[in-house]
C-alpha cells in the first residue's frame, strides 16, 4: 500500500469534520473520492497534504502511512520534496503575481536534478500546449481553465510520483474537463499514482480503479468504479439518476 | 423591444481583445444561456453589462438605456444583478444583512435619517427587513437568516447568492456559472430553483455555464462565443448539434 | 549650476538612505504584506551596533581605521540581522500562526519598535552617542561641486545592494519563492517549499540591509540617539510605497525619489515649505498613479 | 419604557459627574484623566469607523485633529477673547456656553473637509496606499500650522483658557468635563446608530467584498467619503475639545505618534468593535497613568504588555463582537445591534 | 517637597536627565546638611520626578498629578515650551509656583502670576548675536539655519533677522533656511547657504544638530564663522563635534571654563559626580530649584496649610530682588521673567567653553 488512512478523525474547532474514515491507495491506482458538498473530501486531503496553520484541520485520532510510515508529524513541504507526493488544490491557489513559467520553475524548488527538470517541463508544455503560449504572462489573467492546468502542470513539475487532485474539473468547459481527464489517464499509464476528487461523480467512477463514497465525514461504500456505478444508492444520489 | 442589447462591443485587456465586435440581444421572459471555451471571454461580457468594465467600443443598452458612463451601482439600480463565478458573499455578515445591504439603491434615506432614527428612517427599515424575509420565505432560505454565509454549505452560498441578486428587484438576473462545484443532487435542485425563479419573478435570466444538462435543460436560446465572438446561436437542439460548437467547446466524451 | 550638481548629489546621497531602509520595508512587506514598522528602529539599532562594533575594534583591539570598517561591515549586518530575525520569532511568527489579522501584526511591529527605542534609552541613556570616524574623509572639490569619498561610497552602496536584491528577488527561485508567499501562502508548501525559512531568510536580507544602512548613516551622520530611526523610517516605508510597494525597484526609486524631492525642495522653494510640497509632490504622484511607480494593481477576477 | 433606558442612566451620569467635579470630590487630576479618556474614546471609536469597519489602514487621524482643535481654537478666540492678532472678542462672554458646543462642531466639520483629502484618493486606493495618503495628509497638516505664524507656528495658539473661564463665569459649571462627556457619548452614539443601519452596513461590506458591494448595488465612493467625513469630522471634535482643555495647542502635540496612539487603541480593541474601542481607549488610558512611576520603563512596559497581549487575543480585546455578545443581558438593556 | 515636571522619554529624554542629575545632586547637598531651613525650623527636602513625555497632554496631567495627588509646594519644569506653556495654565489655575528652567517662550509666564522662569527670553538673545557678530567678525551680512518646529530656535531667528536687517538693512540676512527637529541631512540648506557667501552663519540649534550641521558645513567647504546659542551649551558637544566645533562662538547662560566662585564649584562637582560637564539644562534646573528654595525661605515660615504656604512662596518668589545663581546675577520682572546678563563664550581648542564677552541688558 502507497498510503493508508487509518480511522481518521479530524476537528475543525469544535466541528468535527471527519468521523474516523479508513482507506488506501496503491500504487499505479487512479482512486476517486466522491460525496456531497461538505462531505469532507477536501478536509480528507488537506489532513494528508499537513497545510500549515491556520488553513489546517486537526487530526484528534487516527493516522496516515505512507509507504507504511506515519506522515503525521512530518513538515508539509517534506511531504513533496522528499516524499514525492502534490497536491492540485481546490480553487487552484496559482500565484498570480508570477509568470506562468515562474510558476512552474518555482514547483521545481526542492529538485536538484537539472535536466530532469528540464524534460519535466518539456513533458508538461506536451500536456498543455495552451501554457507554452502563455509562458510570460502573468498568471492571475489567465482563464479559469487555463489556471486549472497551471495548477496541474505545476504540481506534476514537483517530480511528483503520487499526485492528489481535489475538483480539478471545476469551471472547465466540457472539452477540457474530458481533456484533462485523459490526460490523467495518460499519467497514470506512465506509473502516476492518483487520488482524485470529483463532483462528476460518473466521470470520476469512469476514470478510476476504485472509488470511496464519503457522506458527512464517514466512509459510506466504497469498491471498485464498477460495483460503485452499478450500486443504486451510490446511483440514486450521487449519479444524478 | 430586447431587454439588453450588446451592440458591435469590443473589450481590450491591453494588446488582448476579450471580446470583439460582439452583438447580443436579449428578449425579456425567457432563460437564455452564453456558452463558451474557458477565456473565450463569457464572463468578461458579464463584468460589461454590468458596468464592471467600460467596453472599448461598441454599446450596451438595457431597457432602452445606453449604460455608457454608468458607474455599477447605477447599473445596478438600472435593473441589473449578477452571481459570480467565485462566492462573493459578504463572508462577515449575516445572510440577513447581505440581502438588506443589495438593497441599498433604494434605501430612500439619508446618512442623518440614519443618525437621529427619524420616522422615514423607521419606516424604511422595517420595509426593508420585510422584504427581505419575504424574500427568504420564498426561497426557503429563512432558517439562515441569521447565520453567516461562510458557515453554510457551499450549495446554500450559492442559493444565497442568487436571493441577494433577487433583492435588487433586477429585470436582468445574470448567473455565472452558478452549478460550478455542485455535486448531481444540488445541480437538479439548482435547476428547479432557477425554473420556479423564472416563472414566479419577472425576471430575465442569462447564464453562463459549462454544465451541458444544465444548460441544455433550462435554456431556450443559447449564444456560443469563442475568442470573444459569437460562433454559434439557437436552440439546445441547434447548438447540441453545431460542428462548429462541437469542435471549439462540446468536446469528445470519450475517456 | 555647481549647486544643482551640488544639490544632486546631496540628494543621492541622501536618498541613498531612504533607498536601503525602503528595500528592507518593501522585502519583507513583499513577502508577508507586512508593513515592518519596526524596520526604522531595527536601522537605529543596527547604527548603535555598529558604533559599537567600531568602538570594541578600535580601542580595544586597536585596528585601524580602514580594517575596523571592513570587519564593521559584515559584524553589523549579522548582529543586526539577529536583531530582525528574533523579532520575527518572538513577535510575528506566533501570531501568524494564530491567524491574527495582518494589521494586529503590522501593531505588534509598531510596539516592537517602541521597545527598541526605549530599552535603549533606559539602557544606554540619553546621551547621545558620537560615532568615531573610521576613514579619513576627502573632501573633494571639482568646479564648485564639493564631495566627499564617503558619499559616494554611500551612494555606490545603495546602488550595488540593489543590483544584488533585484538578482536575488527576480532571478532566483527563492526570490520567487518570496513572491509566491505574499500571493498566496497556502499553496506554497504543496511546492516543497518551507515557508518559515524563507520567511526567516527575507528578515535576514531585510535588517542586514538596515544594518548596513545604520553603519554607513553613522559614518555620515555621527550623532546617534534611540529615536534617530523612527522618522526616517516612517518617510522609507512612504518612498517604498510611492516607489510601489513590494517591488525591489520601487523602493529604490521611491527612496531616491524622496531624497531628490525633499532636498530640491528646499534649494528651490523656502525651506519652511520643505514638507508641505514634497508630501504633496507624493499625493499627485499617488493620484497619477494609485498604486506607486511599478506597482501592479493586484487582478481581482470575478 | 425600555427605549429611554439608556438615555436615562446617562443623563444621571452627567449629573453625577458635573456634581462631583464641582464639589471637588474627584480631584482635577482625576478629572484631566477623565477628559482625556474621552477624547481617546472619540478618537479610537472614529478611527475604528474607517479602520476597523471600513478596512482601510488610515495612520494620520492626529492629523484632522489638528485641524479641529486649531480652528475650533482660532474661532472661539475671535469670538470670546482678546488676542495680539484677532483682537477684542466680537461677542458677549455670556453667549459662550451657547456657541461653544458649535465652535467645536464647526471643528469637526473643517476637519471633515479636510477629510475629504483622504476620502478622494480613496476611490482609486486602498490598502497601504492609502495608508500613505492618510501619513502624507498628516504631515502636510503639521506643515501648514507650522507656516501660518498668525497661528503661531511652531509656537503654538493660546487664548482658549479665557472662553473656557468665560463659560465657568456665567454659570458655574465644570463646564469642561460636561462637554467632553455629551460629545464623547455623542459621538459614540452616532457611530453606533450609523453602522447598524442598512445604508451604514454598506461600509464593512466594502470591506469585505469591495466589488461585490459595487456590483450589489452600494454607492462605494459615497460610503467611503461619508465614512471618511465622519472620521475624520469626529476626530475634529476631539481636536477641538483637547484645545479647549489644554488650553493651548502646538503642532506638536499631532505628530505621527498621535495617530499610531490612537491606530493602537483600535487595534487593541478589536477592529469593527465598537465597545472594543470604547474599552481599550478606557484600558489605554489608565494604563498609561498606572505605569507612569515606572518612569522610562514604562514605554518598555506598555509595549510589550500590548505584544503579549496580543499574542493571547490576536483578535484584539473584543474581537469584532460587542459587549452584550458577551454579556447577554446587557441586552435587556439597549439592544446593540439591532 | 518638589515635584519636577520633566521630559524623560519623548523627544528630548536628555533634557529630562540632566535635570533630574542636578536636582539630585541638590537635594543631596541641603539634605545632606540636615535640611532646609525655613523660619528656624529644618525640613528634609523630597523631590517628585514625573514624565511628561515631551507630550503637552502628558504634561498638563503631570502638572495635575504633582499640585493635586502629590500635594508639591512647588513645581519645576517642565522645560520646552510646547509643554510649559500649557502646563503654566495649570499652575497659575491652581494657585501653585511652577518655574520652569528653559522656556523661552513668552506665553509660558505671560499674565501668570504664579508661573515664573530661570532663562532669559529670545529677544534678549538675538540682539547679543547681533552685536556680537558685527564687532568680532565685523559682519555685514549673515545666513541662519534653524528649526522649523522648535519655537526656541524659530523665535531666535526671527528675532536675530529682524535685528540683523534693522542693523544691516535689507537682505543682509542672505538666507534664513529651516529644517525639521528630527532631521538628519541639512545639505541643500547648506549648500543655498553657502552659495549666498554670508560673512556668517547664525545656527540657533539644539547642539545634537549644531554637530551634524557643522560636519556637513565642512563636508561643503564652508570654512567661515558660525555663531550659536545657548542650546548649544552641553558638554556633549565637544563630544559629538569633535574638533570641526572649535573657535566657534555661542552666547549662553554661563562659560565653565574660567568660570570662579559658584559656578566652577558646581561645574567641578556635577562632573567628578556624573562623568560629564553639566549643561545649561543642569545648570538652570540648579537656579531654578535654588530660586524655589529661597523662595520657601522668604515666605518666613511654613503653616504646613497647602495654599496658604504656596502663596507665600509666590510672594517670596516676587519679593526676590537679586539672585546670584551659577547662571549669572538675575532678578526677577513683573512677569517672572529673569534680567540677567548672556555671556558669549568661544570653544577652544581643548574643547573648553571660555568666557569672551558678557552682554547686559
Ligand atoms: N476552515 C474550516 N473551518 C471550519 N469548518 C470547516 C473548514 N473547512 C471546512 N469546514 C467544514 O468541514 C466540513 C467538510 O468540508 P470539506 O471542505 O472537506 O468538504 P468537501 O467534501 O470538500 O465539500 P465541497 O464539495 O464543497 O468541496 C464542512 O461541513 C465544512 O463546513
Ligand atoms: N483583467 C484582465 N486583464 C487581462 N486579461 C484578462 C483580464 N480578465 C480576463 N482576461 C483575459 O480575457 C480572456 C477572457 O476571460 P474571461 O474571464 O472572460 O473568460 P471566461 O469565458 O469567463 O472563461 P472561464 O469559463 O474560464 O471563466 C481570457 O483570455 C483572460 O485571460
Ligand atoms: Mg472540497
Ligand atoms: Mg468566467
Amino acid at each position: 500500500m502507497l498510503l493508508t488512512v487509518e480511522n481518521l478523525k479530524v476537528k475543525y474547532g469544535n466541528i468535527q469534520a471527519l468521523q474516523g474514515i479508513s482507506f488506501n491507495v496503491d500504487k499505479g491506482e487512479i482512486v476517486t473520492l466522491i460525496g456531497a458538498n461538505g462531505a469532507g473530501k477536501t478536509t480528507t486531503l488537506h489532513s494528508i497534504c499537513r497545510l500549515p496553520p491556520p488553513e489546517a484541520p486537526k487530526v484528534v485520532e487516527g493516522d496516515i502511512k505512507f509507504k507504511g510510515e506515519s506522515i503525521l508529524s512530518t513538515e508539509p513541504h517534506t511531504l513533496v520534496s522528499v516524499h514525492n507526493i502534490a497536491l492540485v488544490p481546490e480553487g487552484r491557489h496559482i500565484f498570480g503575481n508570477l509568470t506562468v513559467k515562474e510558476n512552474l520553475t518555482l514547483a521545481t524548488y526542492a529538485r536538484k536534478d537539472t535536466e530532469g527538470i528540464k524534460r519535466q517541463l518539456k513533458h508538461v508544455f506536451e500536456l498543455f500546449p495552451r501554457l507554452k503560449e502563455r509562458e510570460n504572462q502573468r498568471s492571475e489573467s489567465l482563464s479559469g481553465g487555463e489556471q486549472q492546468m497551471l495548477a496541474v502542470g505545476r504540481a506534476l513539475m514537483t517530480g511528483c510520483d503520487f499526485l492528489l487532485l481535489d475538483e480539478p474539473s471545476m469551471g472547465l468547459s466540457p472539452l477540457l474537463k474530458y481533456e484533462l481527464f485523459r490526460t490523467l489517464k495518460r499519467l497514470n499509464q506512465e506509473g502516476m499514482t492518483i487520488l482524485l476528487i470529483e463532483q462528476n461523480a460518473s466521470l470520476a467512477l469512469h476514470l478510476a480503479h476504485r472509488g470511496y463514497v464519503l457522506d458527512t465525514g464517514e466512509m459510506a461504500a466504497e469498491g471498485t468504479s464498477e460495483e460503485l456505478i452499478n450500486d443504486p444508492e451510490v446511483k440514486r444520489a450521487y449519479l444524478g439518476g | 423591444m430586447s431587454l439588453l442589447e450588446i451592440k458591435s462591443m469590443t473589450h481590450r485587456f491591453g494588446g488582448l481583445k476579450a471580446v470583439s465586435e460582439l452583438n447580443i440581444s436579449i428578449e425579456p421572459g425567457r432563460v437564455e444561456g452564453l456558452i463558451g471555451h474557458n477565456g473565450a471571454g463569457k464572463t468578461t461580457v458579464f463584468n460589461l453589462v454590468s458596468g464592471f468594465y467600460t467596453p472599448t467600443e461598441g454599446n450596451i443598452i438595457v431597457d432602452g438605456q445606453d449604460t455608457g458612463g454608468l458607474k455599477p451601482h447605477q447599473v445596478t439600480a438600472l435593473g441589473v444583478a449578477r452571481t459570480f463565478q467565485n462566492i462573493r458573499l459578504w463572508k462577515d455578515m449575516t445572510v440577513l444583512d447581505n440581502i438588506r445591504i443589495s438593497q441599498h439603491h433604494r434605501l430612500g434615506y439619508s446618512f442623518f435619517d440614519a443618525v437621529m432614527r427619524t420616522k422615514r428612517y423607521m419606516k424604511r427599515e422595517s420595509e426593508i427587513t420585510a422584504e427581505a424575509y419575504k424574500l427568504l420565505e420564498e426561497l426557503s432560505l429563512v432558517d439562515f437568516a441569521n447565520e453567516y454565509p461562510k458557515n453554510l454549505p457551499y450549495g446554500t452560498q450559492r442559493k444565497v447568492e442568487i436571493a441577494r441578486a433577487l433583492s435588487v428587484k433586477p429585470k436582468l438576473l445574470l448567473l455565472d456559472e452558478p452549478a460550478a462545484g455542485l455535486n448531481s443532487s444540488d445541480v437538479v435542485t439548482l435547476i428547479n430553483l432557477v425554473k420556479w425563479i423564472s416563472d414566479n419573478f419577472p425576471v430575465t435570466i442569462w447564464m453562463i455555464e459549462h454544465h451541458m444538462d444544465v444548460v441544455m435543460e433550462l435554456c431556450s436560446h443559447i449564444v456560443c462565443i469563442d475568442f470573444g465572438e459569437t460562433i454559434a446561436e439557437g436552440t439546445p437542439e441547434e447548438i447540441r448539434n453545431n460542428p462548429a460548437v462541437i469542435s471549439a467547446y462540446l468536446g469528445d466524451d470519450n475517456i | 549650476m555647481e549647486s544643482l550638481v551640488q544639490n544632486i548629489l546631496n540628494a543621492l546621497q541622501w536618498g541613498s538612505f531612504y533607498a536601503l531602509i525602503a528595500l528592507g520595508y518593501t522585502l519583507v512587506y513583499g513577502v508577508l504584506t507586512l508593513i515592518n514598522f519596526a524596520h526604522g528602529d531595527v536601522f537605529m539599532v543596527g547604527a548603535y551596533i555598529a558604533f559599537f562594533v567600531s568602538t570594541f575594534l578600535l580601542t580595544t583591539l586597536g585596528l585601524p581605521g580602514w580594517g575596523v570598517l571592513i570587519l564593521a561591515i559584515p559584524l553589523t549586518m549579522f548582529f543586526t540581522s539577529l536583531v530582525g530575525v528574533t523579532l520575527e520569532r518572538v513577535a510575528y511568527r506566533p501570531l501568524r500562526r494564530k491567524g491574527a489579522h495582518r494589521l494586529y501584526v503590522v501593531i505588534t511591529a509598531l510596539m516592537a519598535g517602541l521597545i527598541l527605542e526605549h530599552a535603549n534609552l533606559a539602557i544606554l541613556g540619553a546621551s547621545r552617542k558620537a560615532f568615531p570616524s573610521l576613514i579619513e574623509e576627502q573632501v573633494y572639490n571639482i568646479g564648485g561641486v564639493v564631495f566627499t569619498n564617503l558619499k559616494l561610497g554611500v551612494i555606490f552602496t545603495a546602488a550595488a545592494v540593489f543590483v544584488l536584491l533585484n538578482f536575488i528577488v527576480t532571478k532566483t527561485k527563492i526570490g520567487m519563492a518570496m513572491r509566491a508567499i505574499s500571493y498566496d501562502k497556502f499553496a506554497v508548501p504543496l511546492m516543497g517549499i518551507p515557508i518559515d525559512q524563507i520567511i526567516v531568510f527575507t528578515f535576514i536580507l531585510g535588517s542586514s540591509m538596515a544594518g548596513l544602512a545604520g553603519l554607513l548613516f553613522a559614518m555620515s551622520y555621527p550623532v546617534l540617539e534611540p529615536y534617530m530611526g523612527a522618522l526616517i523610517g516612517w518617510k522609507a516605508f512612504i518612498a517604498a510605497v510611492v516607489g510601489g510597494i513590494g517591488d525591489i525597484r520601487g523602493a529604490f526609486i521611491g527612496g531616491f525619489l524622496l531624497g531628490a524631492v525633499e532636498i530640491m525642495v528646499v534649494a528651490v522653494f523656502p525651506s519652511t515649505y520643505r514638507d508641505l510640497i514634497a508630501f504633496s509632490v507624493l499625493l499627485i504622484i499617488l493620484a497619477v498613479r494609485p498604486t506607486g511607480l511599478f506597482g501592479v494593481a493586484r487582478h481581482t477576477k470575478i | 419604557m425600555k427605549r429611554y433606558n439608556v438615555q436615562i442612566i446617562l443623563a444621571v451620569a452627567l449629573a453625577i459627574l458635573a456634581y462631583l467635579a464641582q464639589e471637588e470630590i474627584i480631584g482635577k487630576y482625576a478629572l484631566s484623566v477623565l477628559m482625556f479618556m474621552g477624547i481617546n474614546v472619540i478618537l479610537s471609536t472614529s478611527l475604528n469607523l474607517v479602520n476597523g469597519y471600513m478596512g482601510e489602514f488610515s495612520c494620520g487621524h492626529a492629523g484632522f485633529m489638528a485641524v479641529g482643535a486649531y480652528v475650533s481654537s482660532v474661532l472661539g478666540v475671535m469670538l470670546f477673547a482678546k488676542d495680539k492678532v484677532f483682537g477684542p472678542a466680537l461677542l458677549d462672554p455670556s453667549l459662550s456656553i451657547w456657541v461653544f458646543p458649535l465652535i467645536v462642531i464647526i471643528g469637526g466639520i473643517a476637519a471633515a473637509l479636510a477629510g475629504l483629502l483622504v476620502a478622494i484618493p480613496s476611490f482609486k486606493t486602498r490598502g497601504d496606499y492609502l495608508a500613505i495618503i492618510t501619513i502624507a495628509a498628516n504631515y502636510i497638516v503639521i506643515s501648514v500650522v507650522e507656516n501660518i505664524d498668525t497661528i503661531g507656528g511652531a509656537r503654538g495658539f493660546m487664548g482658549m483658557k479665557s472662553v473656557v473661564k468665560a463659560m465657568g463665569k456665567t454659570i458655574d459649571m465644570p463646564w469642561m468635563p460636561i462637554w467632553v462627556f455629551i460629545f464623547t457619548i455623542l459621538s459614540v452614539w452616532i457611530i453606533r446608530r450609523f453602522i447598524s443601519s442598512t445604508f451604514g452596513k454598506g461600509v464593512p461590506a466594502i470591506n469585505q467584498d469591495e466589488i461585490a458591494a459595487e456590483i450589489m448595488s452600494v454607492n462605494t465612493n459615497k460610503m467611503k467619503m461619508v465614512a471618511f467625513m465622519l472620521s475624520s469630522g469626529l476626530a475634529g471634535v476631539a481636536g477641538a475639545l483637547f484645545a479647549y482643555i489644554l488650553g493651548y495647542v502646538n503642532p506638536g502635540s499631532f505628530t505621527i505618534l498621535k495617530s499610531t496612539e490612537v491606530l493602537v487603541m483600535v487595534y487593541l480593541g478589536g477592529m469593527g468593535s465598537l465597545s472594543g474601542s470604547v474599552l481599550s481607549a478606557i484600558l489605554f488610558t489608565l494604563l498609561l497613568e498606572a505605569l507612569r512611576p515606572l518612569q522610562i520603563i514604562k514605554w518598555v512596559v506598555v509595549p510589550f504588555l500590548l505584544i503579549l497581549l496580543m499574542q493571547f487575543r490576536p483578535e484584539g480585546i473584543m474581537g469584532n463582537r460587542e459587549l452584550p455578545d458577551f454579556f447577554p443581558r446587557l441586552k435587556r438593556f439597549y439592544a446593540f445591534k439591532d | 517637597k518638589i515635584g519636577f515636571n520633566i521630559p524623560m522619554t519623548g523627544d528630548i529624554p536628555k533634557v529630562g536627565e540632566s535635570s533630574k542629575l542636578s536636582a539630585e545632586m541638590l537635594k543631596e547637598d541641603i539634605n545632606g546638611a540636615g535640611g532646609l531651613e525655613v523660619g528656624g525650623k529644618k525640613y528634609m527636602l523630597e523631590f517628585i520626578y514625573e514624565d511628561n513625555e515631551a507630550k503637552a497632554e502628558s504634561a498638563v496631567t503631570t502638572a495635575l498629578k504633582l499640585i493635586e495627588k502629590d500635594e508639591v509646594l512647588a513645581m519645576i519644569g517642565p522645560n520646552s515650551s510646547k509643554q510649559a506653556v500649557p502646563a503654566g495654565q495649570v499652575a497659575d489655575d491652581n494657585e501653585t509656583v511652577m518655574i520652569s528652567p528653559w522656556s523661552t517662550n513668552p506665553d509660558t509666564t505671560l499674565d501668570r502670576p504664579w508661573v515664573f522662569r530661570a532663562a532669559f527670553l529670545d529677544p534678549f538673545q538675538g540682539p547679543v548675536a547681533v552685536d556680537f557678530a558685527a564687532k568680532r567678525f565685523s559682519a555685514k551680512t549673515a545666513a541662519v539655519l534653524y528649526d522649523l518646529s522648535n519655537d526656541y530656535s524659530k523665535g531666535l531667528a526671527e528675532i536675530f533677522k529682524a535685528d540683523f536687517e534693522g542693523k544691516f538693512g535689507e537682505g543682509s540676512v542672505k538666507a534664513f533656511e529651516s529644517h525639521g527637529t528630527k532631521d538628519q541631512d541639512f545639505s541643500a540648506q547648506l549648500t543655498t547657504i553657502i552659495n549666498a557667501k554670508p560673512d556668517f552663519i547664525f545656527l540657533p540649534d539644539n547642539y545634537n544638530q549644531v554637530a551634524l550641521i557643522v560636519k556637513q558645513a565642512n563636508q561643503l567647504g564652508w570654512s567661515g564663522p558660525i555663531m550659536g546659542a545657548d542650546a548649544w551649551g552641553s558638554s556633549e558637544l565637544m563630544e559629538l563635534c569633535g574638533d570641526l566645533c572649535k573657535g566657534y562662538y555661542f552666547s549662553t547662560h554661563y562659560a565653565a571654563k574660567g568660570a570662579k566662585g559658584a559656578t566652577k564649584e558646581f561645574i567641578d562637582r556635577y562632573t567628578a559626580k556624573y562623568g560629564e560637564v553639566p549643561d545649561d539644562v543642569a545648570a538652570l534646573t540648579w537656579d531654578a530649584t535654588r530660586i524655589v528654595l529661597k523662595g520657601i525661605q522668604q515666605a518666613g515660615e511654613l503653616t504646613g496649610k497647602l495654599s496658604k504656604d504656596r502663596e507665600a512662596i509666590r510672594d517670596g518668589l516676587s519679593s526676590i530682588t537679586k539672585f546670584d545663581g551659577i547662571t549669572g546675577s538675575m532678578s526677577f520682572d513683573e512677569q517672572g521673567d529673569p534680567v540677567k546678563c548672556a555671556v558669549v563664550v568661544k570653544i577652544t581648542d581643548e574643547g573648553e567653553f571660555e568666557f569672551t564677552e558678557s552682554v547686559c541688558p
